[in-house]
């Protein structure tokens, strides 16, 4: 099968689903402009027009009131945001408005609206551009929380988000946009509510969201070198979330390690871990345990920045103490890095 | 012509005997729902809504009995809900601040103050969208323009061009908080016409006044392609929320009252149309059916069962 | 000691803490007129005059932002909300701005802002009045959350509050406005970041917050008439969170029960979940419980509302499952119902 | 007087070279943090804080590099900072879209569209309540009157008359979009006007014509006792963030900028000064200085250590 990027695969199911179905339109701050959101809106503008791709003011408030409205009466809007931080300005009409639609009509009508909504790292980025907020929105009842990871994920739950009757929130990390992997040609759906394993294995269950997803691998593979099996779930979707598949894979292996792209404390983290921690009581060999940004406001200096995600390495060395292995030396270890990639600005 | 002012006269006795209705049974504590009675106002839902297609579509706030009843003349949607009965389609999960009825245009009612003008501005971005010729009018109180998300969805429906009219209904209070500790400006239909649309005042209380200035607003909005704002002030008769009045409380005096009270929307209207000619018997025969109506769906209301337990989960998501 | 009530011991902190301070200013939507935020802000127009007691217009937004940045210039405003679904509105200001203030003032300098809101419930409030959110605010790394529950902790914890040097938001539940308990006279603080043990006792752990608390020392009650005996922790801090109260606690009796007034999907339940899952590892004789709300807008009618709120009853029910006990009559017992005091409006 | 235009000129120097600084080492990839340039807006800041006292205060955007270093003059807190580096009273935590010094009165910067307007507001509302007489200046781009915090802050101000003012640096972009896609109204400046305040364009890329305008209109504030709104136009040379030029980009074309360049804010200033008849020498020894300036601070700021990454966790709250 051809390979195309994470960033590709989001642009295909738009263009394809915008070519089925004239009642979705897209549209945010800097949509059609030329930079595109990072590539992802390409062809859009051209294909479709501005009727239907659109750019709008620096108004999120209104603009997911806006998208709403034009869910309600039939339509299907896809609303941008380059960085999930400006969600906060929407918070009102996601949580008091959007959520409760659908039970405030008698369950007779809904709001088919999605929000992509793009999670910022790197090049000092700094505490406002660089929140997660999934855990915030799957708290709410009433809104579905999508965070894919691999390009297939995104193509396919991206449609599945677009073609859902209710809103959707599709997070997307910035880093996911260059990953590259096998994605179908045409429309095919992943569907909401299912988690997907990304690696078998048979001594720990890392589950993974978005970005951590690439790390878990990464620290599998380092693992497997010394001989531990890891198992990999993606859960893919919070909201609504695959609880059996993260289950029945922590009775499998007996140990879980909850890996999120998001402050631990009150996070999905603390929610898997509550989860699993009741369903596989008496089989598990340790603890769950969790790892997640540092709880502070994110710093841009590069260092501090490091040490405020996690990632491959803090996986291995969690790993270690779960199951009280030596430290292994890792000083050979390339762990990923946008040093050369990815530089200012953005 | 005269007979859409007895038709606009029957809906403003519809909603003021409703209104004596809640009154009257609130105290039976089975309409457990908070009140924002809408006691005076009348003539802007019943004079727009007369001025709006049946097809258009309205969205209100928490103070919403006069609209809701305006636009669907369903008194009996209306009672099921606010008794919180399964004979409404909301399944009582709605109460007084959230009542819609999308089959009659009523699109919906939000608690949150000035959050429903841009999920309105949207209905009216998907009926351009749709070219389906529907227009929105959108209600909400004076306090609602200190929100920031109303310029937001102004400033947007101007760039746009939107067929929408936003209307104020302006009783110079929120809660009980004067316009003075509110706002840092002289008049907000001045402030609005410096956005691309077209702005309209009045201060009657005469339904068919008001008809008519939301017709040539209406006009404007088709016509012009821009949107219309219209401010109507009138007088909140009771307190804020309850079925109360509160001259006491020290923050407005009964004066103001009475000398709106002397052209309250329904006397007036009666009194206008028995000057025309309408004779008297005609009138009395619809305040008669439309008291017997309430009495009706008071009494359908609170006969009719709950729905069950299990519907506490139902409507989170499609098809669940 | 005198007894008083938590709406009550509110008022004595304010009117104290405003006395002792000048740069103690409360400011909100309704705070001075004639209802006085259900009697909690009493006498301060009268004490302290307009200019330290103020009416705003609904603007939550933009008076977050005035508070913030009366606190950065050396002020401690006191903001109130009557309904803790209006922080939405202000999320940008609370979770970008306020929280990463001192952060990126790289400490030295932050915000001391007090927001008080209060969560809503009965009379059909419905779905866009009675959230609490006490677990959003927690995950934001540098915003302090407090939920006190008895009258004393009402006036400690909010001088203790005011007193803080960072913002702090403060969620009062309006059923409580009307327990009455002993305080004591004059200054005292309650210090942010202790819990507090409502009721010794050893077969079990509640952790409860807010509301909660109330119903737990009910079904405390009735289930030590059966001879079961239960502990109930009340953190009444979110951040900083007293973890050793908690997990000392559980250690003690091996279960474990959060009983939280909030939605359960990745709340702060799941939080104690994971804390105490985790340290009190091999400890516990059986899973942690949680329970909050139904994980669904909240509905306006009564029998809804009912089966939407956890209770006393909720509470044993769980307990006897978790410790395999039939279920006991309860027909006799008469629960909390503000059926009779607590009437519309609100 | 001649003397003040110096210091203008010298302030103009000296972020420029900032700014020409940052051009030549970006690429070295050493500044981690996203650059949002200031070259072309210079005069308006410098005018601005050129009006105020060093007491008052400011506050501004992730487009600040200009307005921090008018206000504080310290180019070595500056490049310490873009540099990430100990020395820098951040310590590298806020990179270029967070510089603040309160020391100086420069309150902080957010990179939220809008979101500083309130809480300058909130700054003001302290300074009246503290009757320290000083003034508050807060700094936006034209993109920030669409959100709605904006608003609801001049509202405020207005109603509150609080000692403020708001000055919008606007280079009709936000990012690559044009004011037709984004505005509803024909001027800004006079919308804002219907508020109880004064407001004041100019399109003057002198910063001593921005100063004097700056002047009457902090008079105004001082003894009209309310609000003030400044708009100036300006040209914004380069890419929305990052060191380059994107005339290719298609959004606008390379001759407006040779429009706006012609009067260039450090070149204007310069020749009015030769034309006042300050000698070149002057105005050479001064470049000399603030190039000289820059160079060192560069390079104490690549010098200069690292904090400890247990800083990390330093700062969230008081006293931890
Ligand atoms: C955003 C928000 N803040 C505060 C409230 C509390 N509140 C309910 S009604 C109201 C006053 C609204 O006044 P107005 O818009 O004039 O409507 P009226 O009640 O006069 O019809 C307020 C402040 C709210 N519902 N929403
Ligand atoms: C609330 C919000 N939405 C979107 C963005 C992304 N964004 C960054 S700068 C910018 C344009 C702002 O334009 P303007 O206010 O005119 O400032 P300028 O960059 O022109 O100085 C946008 C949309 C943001 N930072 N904040
Ligand atoms: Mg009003
Ligand atoms: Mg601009």
């Amino acid at each position: 099968m051809r390979k195309i990027t994470f960033c590709e695969a989001l642009n295909e199911a738009l263009v394809e689903e915008m070519e089925r179905d004239p009642s979705v339109f897209i549209y945010g701050i800097g949509v059609p402009d030329h930079k595109k959101i990072f590539g992802s809106t390409n062809h859009l503008l051209e294909k479709f027009g501005p009727d239907r791709c659109l750019d709008t003011p620096i108004s999120e408030d209104a603009m997911t009131g806006v998208g709403l409205g034009a869910a309600i009466n039939g339509l299907r809007p896809i609303h941008v945001h380059i960085r999930v931080d400006f969600l906060l300005l929407a918070m009102n009409q996601l949580a008091n408005m959007a959520s409760s639609c659908r039970y405030g009509f008698g369950g007779r009508r809904g709001a088919p609206l999605v929000i992509r909504a793009i999670v910022g790292r790197g090049w000092g980025q700094g505490f406002q551009h660089s929140k997660s907020m999934h855990a915030v929105m799957a708290h709410i009842p009433g809104l579905k929380v999508v965070l894919p990871t691999t390009p297939r994920d995104a193509k396919g739950l991206l449609i599945a988000a677009i073609r859902d009757d209710d809103p959707v929130l599709f997070f997307e990390h910035r880093w996911l946009y260059w990953q590259e992997a096998e994605v179908p040609e045409g429309s095919f759906v992943e569907p909401l509510g299912k988690g997907r394993i990304l690696r078998k294995g048979s001594d720990l269950t890392i589950v993974a969201t978005s970005w951590m997803n690439v790390e878990a691998v990464h620290a599998a593979s380092i693992l497997e070198r010394r001989g531990v099996s890891i198992e990999i779930v993606d859960p893919r979707c919070l909201v609504p979330l695959d609880q059996a598949i993260i289950v029945e894979s922590v009775k499998k292996t007996g140990r879980c390690l909850v890996a999120d792209n998001d402050w631990v404390y009150c996070g999905f983290s603390a929610e898997v871990a509550a989860l699993v921690s009741d369903a596989c009581f008496g089989m598990l060999k340790g603890p769950v345990k969790r790892i997640g940004f540092a709880q502070t406001p994110c710093p841009t200096v590069r260092h501090l920045e490091n040490a405020f995600y996690p990632n491959a390495e803090t996986i291995v060395r969690t790993i270690e103490r779960m199951l009280d292995l030596p430290e292994m030396d890792l000083s050979g270890e390339r762990f990923f890095s946008h040093e050369n990639r990815f530089k200012g600005p953005f | 012509m005269i007979d859409e002012a007895i038709d606009i006269y029957r809906k403003l006795v519809l909603i003021r005997r409703s209104e004596e209705a809640i009154r009257r049974w609130y105290g039976q504590d089975e309409m457990k729902t908070p009140m924002h009675m809408s006691m005076g106002e009348e003539a802007i839902p019943v004079g727009v809504c007369a001025a709006l297609a049946s097809t258009d579509q309205v969205m209100g706030t928490y103070r919403t009995h006069a609209l809701y009843l305006a636009k669907t003349d369903d008194v009996d949607g209306f009672f099921a809900e606010l008794y919180g009965r399964a004979s409404s389609p909301l399944r009582g999960k709605c109460g007084s601040m959230h009542l819609s009825a999308p089959e009659h245009g009523m699109m919906g009612c939000s608690a949150i103050v000035a959050s429903a003008v841009p999920v309105s501005t949207g209905l009216a971005f998907a009926n351009r969208y749709q070219a389906n010729g529907k227009l929105v009018a959108v209600f909400f109180g004076d306090g609602a323009v200190e929100g920031g998300v109303f310029w937001e969805s102004l400033n947007f429906a101007c760039l746009r061009q939107l067929p929408i009219l936003l209307v104020c209904e302006d009783n110079g209070l929120a809660v009980h908080t004067l316009p003075e500790t509110r706002h840092g400006y002289d008049s907000i239909t001045q402030l609005v016409a410096g956005y691309r649309c077209d702005t309209w005042e009045t201060d009657s209380t005469d339904a068919v006044v008001v008809r008519d200035l939301a017709r040539r607003a209406i006009g404007r909005i088709r016509e012009g392609k821009r949107p219309g704002f219209l401010r109507c002030r009138y007088y909140r008769y009771l307190e804020h929320v309850g079925i109360n009045t509160d001259f006491d409380a020290g923050y407005r005096t009964e004066e103001g009252y009475r000398e709106w009270l002397a052209r309250d929307p329904v006397d007036l209207r009666r009194r206008l149309l028995l000057e025309q000619g309408v004779p008297e018997e005609r009138l009395c025969r619809i305040e008669a059916v439309e008291t017997e109506r309430v009495r009706q769906a008071v009494e359908k209301a609170k006969a009719a069962e709950f729905c069950n337990q299990s519907a506490l989960y139902e409507g989170v998501f499609a098809g669940a």
